[in-house]
């Protein structure tokens, strides 16, 4: 067992970032060959540390930067609401949400959360610390209007 | 709580007519600015608040104006008043 | 907070509003601060993901797209999108996209053992044309195939039908809507004579009740879902009652979730159907004006191949679609059978919850919409359950009218507008016709200007066919398209990959992505794909929507409608054509399939200043015409007069879409009633017209089992599906950080105690083994759905987990669609053992025993 | 009651004496005929003081055993999801839940949030608790639909016991001293500090519906 595992981290330690790219592949693309067997990487962790994460555009639905695990959201009640929902915000210190988010399907401006709107987590996903597998060229507005103040800050997220 | 700031659009309907002088109303509240339909009678207007409660108060105050049928929030958008690189979505691995 | 970057958001704010109020802003307007530079290009797209065809609008700037949200103005969605649909700027941005033609070299020379290796499109088409040419010569055009997609522009679907069905003369072109809605289609012309729901979705906005009938809306069809939650939460009355093999977002939003084991959603069917007669709700006036009476051949078999045992021992199962003329009194008697102790018996539904499922539709005052997508479709009796449906909405009359009505919903963007309307099936033409059909033949050779006969009458190999003729070298020239069918087909590392590999065939995969197909082909073409080239889309509710191209896309990738017309300049009509063919159309001899095509005097009609200004056009410019005004104008003629009418290419620019048929400018939302659909003839209230007596087919069919059931060896039931976040098998979504880190693996859902009873805890990994393979996940007993004990959940998007080589591929007889939903697995802890690579694949007919 | 229907089957006692007695009776005949019982309901002659004082003790214990075991007995998961009530309703959606698996394999059961921890509280829990028996008697909640309508006062009757009791029995894990706010993600720890610590609210104030699922919310203080 040993001598093995000390091979295997030797061999990892030589081929570096070269392998990583390698392993991360076939994640992408499935087994080379098809018919290999692939281990089933762990489950991944959610984040949840409460860190606002910056939008790519104005539209995009903010993230969820905490557990939501055992959140209820059915006809019974909606959890994200007793904390997003313009009333608790004082106390919950949570972004309220969106004013977009008072108005029905004609475009009228209601009291509450329109239903239409109920389901939160079909615009409002949580994230894991899963590192993306492929790199997403995307630039957002700013790069292109203001190139300069894009260096150094793509390359962390 | 950090200081915000909220980018917001309309759509103001109003009696052809009258299209002009609520343009002028609304041009002189604060943080708004029309940036045309005036002759169509749907006005676009633009909004600058810094919390969601100005931009209800806002709505509401167009609303009852002279002349208008109808205001309607088109595109919401709030972020902190700090730069960009401040917000720490870049510690995120 | 920077000014310019406070200015931009200004100027996004004004263009959004100025877009819904289709207003145009002076330019000084919309350059708040900055000017030119700061500026966004919003234009209009339907998303490209599922089938309910949201409207998007996207923001470009030099050249890249920059923000995309949801657009007001569009009827479908009103500025909602779904998670997926707000992360579509990012799906073309991908660090692994294509951008050279890849083909498999060895020694500077093609060899199927090769590595893929960049090389220029001409040696790529060379290399694919002598191929087919000398497979075209020595076996004839069944052994050349293309495997199309629901995802595929209207204009490349036709394309693509047209070189397949007019200029190789092949039948074998079949799209993965095969695996999507096959049943759906069939069923909808099996029993109204015109595919694609009478209903549109108006009908949320209207109905009382919803039934949803094996469908996870929630997930999968996110923005029609806050539709019904829409009406669900703001009008008191309204139910929602949720039928599924197992408890999901849609259930925790239902009024009742019924958990039925699977397949005996039949049973549920026919006792509906019992009751509603029992209790005296059937609408005898309906009926006896509207509907005919069948019984359905029983005992048909599981689409398996024909030497298996299921199929020898199955009494109909070569003639499964027959069906014989019966009346109101056999059909009763059928149901009969059905009683609510025999409904509880077979599915497990306790008795209160079918019973207040029957009242329901058999209350004369509720109106009720019923919904069904992959629970209904991807099952061995998808074209009976939909048939029990309609029989459910016939026997009531509760059909055809805002907010009643069965409506199928659709998996693809285009699953109606190209694989049904278009006609992309291997048994289908454009505009509902057959090609066993000689009439239809003949009205599409005239439209095509064909030699009379040309068209081959016989139907081509359907998806799951295709591989099994790959893998016995019956089909050897195979070009797949816009899809990911190694990961998507069922029994994949028996019946799919070793097609692929046979050296007899070669195998080409267009495709943006390296994606688990693109990997095993021979040839991989680089794909523009969405808003790279002007397109159009057909949806659920037969809504068209067009859009223009927007960006360039990266390197040489070029559009699927591109490579199909550059392809045909390949081959001459002496290649390709028998000389009888040629005799009767000399004029045609020595010309290209381009010229026949695509340069016929119609299809080339309309010059590149047609173009909107100010939009590139990467296929038009290529050929010197404008090249999708000229198919669509040929295309329509297909439909026009015959109840498919479309308007012309100009107005689908202009709109948010219009509702097929759109007869004199206006669209039609209710098909077959009065008052909604100009075909229907005055004084008939009600028509359903796309049979020749007008009237629908109620199907007579009994409960049989699915095609494996768990047993002691493999005891639990395994369903297959998607999630929320991945659409397409993962091949964009998985690429857009927020989705993959949202959803980022492929689990294992299983009910707490099935995993205790087996000594495995939550993200344990584990092996979930079949008769035919398996592969290793991780077990979850929390999250988002909840199993029943005895039915385990995997989703499909997560390529190195291929849950497909564990499923089965059996088919309905009739549709030829897949069953993913139902087959017999067990979990076992994954011990570590070290890997190894089979030296040749698994017994093939190691399906069942 | 399942001895009744024995009593009354024709396989019963078909051979028995012909005056049938009824089964307490004839347990009670049997338990009356025990030597032990015979001697222990004669009068006591001959028998020491210090005998009987032993005996008593011995008797004493043993009886306190016994209820303890008994009490015991009924304090384990495992006995309250013997009814088919508990089993697939309450305990379906336990399961799911953090407090069912965790990081570390601490698993609360049922009693450990349902019955208080001190004697005299888990007694008076106990006898609230025979109301339950009566519930599963008489099917109150037999079905899901009545499981389902009646969620609402059951939960009600939960978060108002805790609610008067400051959430014991969260506490008897879960102490505010014990917390180490440093280990909580931010929003977390500012909500302990802002209305636990400073003890304006009590856990079940926020925390509602973390082991089970919600009934319905409306008009509960703090839900949309």
């Amino acid at each position: 067992m040993r001598p093995r595992l000390l091979l295997a981290a030797m061999a990892a330690a030589c081929l570096g970032a070269g392998t990583l790219l390698a392993q991360d592949a076939p994640r992408l693309r499935g087994p080379e060959p098809f018919t290999r067997e692939q281990p089933a990487p762990p489950m991944q962790r959610a984040i949840t540390n409460d860190v606002r994460v910056r939008r790519n555009y104005p539209d995009q639905p903010p993230l969820i930067p905490h557990a939501i695990e055992g959140y209820a959201l059915d006809l019974n009640a909606n959890k994200c609401m007793s904390c997003h929902a313009r009333r608790f915000t004082e106390q919950s210190q949570a972004p309220m949400i969106s004013v977009t988010h008072y108005q029905d399907r004609e475009g009228n401006t209601l009291g509450g959360l329109a239903p239409r709107r109920y389901a939160c987590l079909s615009c409002h996903v949580p994230q894991t610390e899963a590192r993306p597998l492929v790199e997403n060229r995307f630039t957002d507005m700013d790069a292109l209007a203001e190139p300069e103040r894009q260096t150094g800050n793509r390359g962390g997220r | 709580m950090a200081e915000e700031f909220h980018v917001s659009s309309l759509v103001v309907h109003c009696r052809r007519e009258h299209a002009g002088t609520a343009a002028a109303a609304i041009e002189a509240m604060e943080g708004l600015e029309v940036h045309g339909g005036i002759a169509e009678g749907k006005l676009v207007v633009t909004l600058e608040t810094t919390s969601e409660a100005a931009i209800v108060e806002r709505l509401n105050a167009i609303q009852v104006m002279d002349g208008v049928l109808a205001a309607t929030l088109v595109f919401h958008h709030a972020e902190p008043i700090e730069p960009c690189e401040a917000i720490p979505g870049s510690r995120t691995p | 907070m920077t000014l310019s970057r406070r200015d931009l958001l200004k100027a996004e704010a004004a263009a959004a509003a100025a877009m819904a109020a289709s207003i145009i802003l002076p330019a000084e307007a919309q350059n708040v601060a900055r000017g030119e530079e700061l500026r966004l290009k919003w234009d209009k797209a339907p998303c490209r993901f599922c089938g309910t065809g949201c409207g998007v609008m996207v923001g470009v700037k030099d050249g890249r797209v920059v923000a995309t949200h949801g657009d007001m103005r569009a009827e479908v969605n009103r500025g909602l999108n779904c998670v997926k649909g707000y992360f579509l700027s990012k799906i073309m941005y991908g660090a692994d996209r294509l951008t050279r033609p890849l083909m498999r070299m060895r020694g500077g020379r093609f060899d199927k053992d090769g590595e893929l290796t960049p090389v220029t499109w001409d040696q790529a088409f060379d290399t694919m044309a002598a191929h087919w040419k000398r497979v075209l010569r020595e076996k004839g055009p069944e052994a050349v195939g293309m495997f199309g997609s629901g995802q595929w522009t209207m204009f490349e679907g036709y394309a693509a039908s047209k070189l397949m069905r007019a200029g190789f003369r092949s039948n074998n072109l079949d799209p993965n809507a095969r695996h999507c809605m096959a049943s759906a289609a069939v069923t909808f012309i099996r029993t109204f004579g015109s595919d694609e729901p009478m209903g549109c979705y108006d009908d949320f906005e209207h109905a009382d009740a919803f039934v949803l009938w094996g469908s996870n809306m929630a997930e999968m069809h996110p923005i029609l879902w806050t539709r019904i939650t829409d009406r669900r939460l703001s009008a008191d009355h309204v139910r929602i009652h949720t039928l599924s093999t197992y408890e999901h977002r849609t259930t925790d939003l239902s009024d009742a979730g019924l958990v039925f084991r699977p397949g005996t959603d039949l049973a549920i069917l026919n006792y509906i159907a019992n009751h509603i007669i029992q209790s005296g709700a059937v609408n005898r006036d309906f009926v006896q004006k509207h509907v005919n009476f069948r019984l359905a051949n029983t005992d048909i078999g599981y689409g398996l191949r024909p030497d298996h045992t299921l199929e020898v021992r199955a009494q109909h199962a070569n003639d499964a679609a027959v069906s014989q003329p019966a009346d109101f009194d056999a059909y009763a008697k059928l149901v009969g059978e059905y009683t609510l102790d025999r409904a509880h018996e077979i599915s497990g539904v306790p008795k209160p919850q079918l019973e207040a499922l029957a009242r329901l539709y058999a209350d004369p005052k509720a109106k009720v919409m019923s919904l069904w997508t992959m629970g209904f479709n991807q099952h061995v009796r998808g074209v009976w359950a939909n048939h029990m449906v309609y029989n459910i909405h016939l026997l009531t009359g509760k059909i055809s009218e805002p907010g009643n009505g069965p409506f199928s919903l659709t998996g693809q963007p285009s699953a109606c507008g190209t694989a049904r309307e278009v006609g992309c099936f291997s048994h289908r033409l454009p505009a509902d016709m057959q090609v066993t059909n000689p009439d239809h033949r003949k009205v599409m050779e005239e439209i095509w200007k064909l030699p009379p006969g040309l068209l081959p009458g016989k139907v081509g190999f359907h998806a799951v066919q295709q591989d099994r003729m790959l893998k016995d070298g019956k089909l050897n020239a195979y070009w797949i398209m816009c899809n990911n069918n190694l990961q998507t087909a069922p029994n994949t590392s028996n019946e799919t990959y070793p097609g692929y590999r046979n050296p007899a065939n070669l195998i080409v995969c267009s495709d943006p992505y390296p994606t688990v197909t693109a990997m095993a082909a021979d040839i991989v073409l680089p794909t523009a794909m969405w808003v790279e080239k002007e397109g159009a889309y057909g949806n659920a509710e037969r809504r068209t929507q067009f859009w223009h191209e927007l960006v360039q896309a990266p390197g040489e990738a070029r559009s699927d409608l591109w490579q199909v017309m550059e392809f045909s300049r390949r081959f001459t009509t002496d290649e390709v054509w028998p000389a009888e063919m040629l005799a009767k159309a000399p004029e045609y001899r020595g010309k290209t399939l381009y010229e026949v095509l695509f340069r016929n005097g119609q299809v080339d009609r309309f010059p590149l200043s047609d173009i909107a200004p100010g939009y590139a056009n990467h296929e038009s410019k290529a050929f010197g015409f404008y090249v999708q005004k000229g198919i669509w104008e040929e295309y329509i003629r297909c439909g026009n007069g015959h109840g498919h009418d479309y308007a012309p290419f100009d107005t689908y620019h202009e709109v948010r879409g219009l509702r097929w048929p759109v007869v004199d400018g206006k669209e039609t939302r209710w098909r077959y009633r009065e008052g909604y659909d100009p075909y229907v003839e005055k004084g008939a209230g009600l028509q359903f017209y796309g049979n020749p007596d007008k009237r629908a087919n109620i199907m007579g069919a009994p409960y049989e089992p699915p095609a494996e059931t768990p047993d002691r060896d493999f005891d639990l039931w395994l369903v297959t599906g998607r999630v929320l976040e991945h659409w397409h098998s993962g091949s964009m979504t998985l690429r857009v950080p927020e989705l993959y880190r949202a959803f980022p693996g492929a689990v294992l859902f299983m009910h707490p105690e099935d995993a205790q009873a087996r000594d495995l805890r939550r993200g344990q990994e584990v092996r979930i083994v079949s008769r035919r393979g398996e592969i290793r996940s991780r077990v979850e007993t929390r999250g988002r759905n909840h199993m029943p004990r005895g039915v385990v959940f995997v989703p499909f998007f997560d390529a190195s987990q291929l849950i497909n080589k564990v499923t089965l591929d059996a088919t309905d007889p009739i549709s030829k669609q897949t069953d993913y939903k139902k087959c017999a697995v067990k979990v076992v802890a994954a011990v570590d053992r070290p890997v190894v690579t089979p030296a040749s694949a698994p017994d093939p007919r190691a399906g069942l025993r | 009651m399942s001895g009744a229907e024995r009593a009354s089957s024709p396989a019963g006692g078909g051979a028995e004496a012909p005056r049938r007695r009824g089964p307490i009776a004839r347990l009670w005949h049997w338990f009356r005929a025990l030597p032990l019982v015979r001697v222990a309901t004669r009068p006591a002659t001959s028998f020491s003081l210090a005998f009987l004082t032993l005996g008593g003790f011995v008797a004493g214990v043993a009886f306190w055993g016994g209820f303890n075991t008994a009490l015991e007995a009924t304090n384990r998961t495992e006995f309250c999801i013997g009814c088919h009530e508990m089993r697939s309703n309450v305990y379906q959606e336990l399961q799911g839940t953090v407090h069912f698996t965790n990081r570390s394999g601490v698993r609360a059961g049922c009693p450990d949030c349902h019955v208080p921890h001190n004697w005299t509280d888990k007694i008076a829990r106990k006898m609230q608790a025979s109301k339950e028996v009566w519930g599963h008697i008489f099917g109150t909640i037999a079905t899901r639909e009545d499981f389902l309508a009646m969620r609402r006062p059951m939960a009600e009757r939960e978060w108002a016991r805790m609610a008067a009791n400051d959430s014991l029995e969260c506490r008897n894990c879960h102490s505010a001293q014990s917390m180490d706010l440093s280990r909580q993600n931010p929003r977390a720890a500012a909500a302990h500090e802002r209305f636990l610590f400073s003890g304006e609210r009590t856990c079940i104030d926020c925390h509602k519906g973390i082991a089970h699922r919600l009934p319905d919310m409306s008009n509960v203080p703090g839900w949309h």
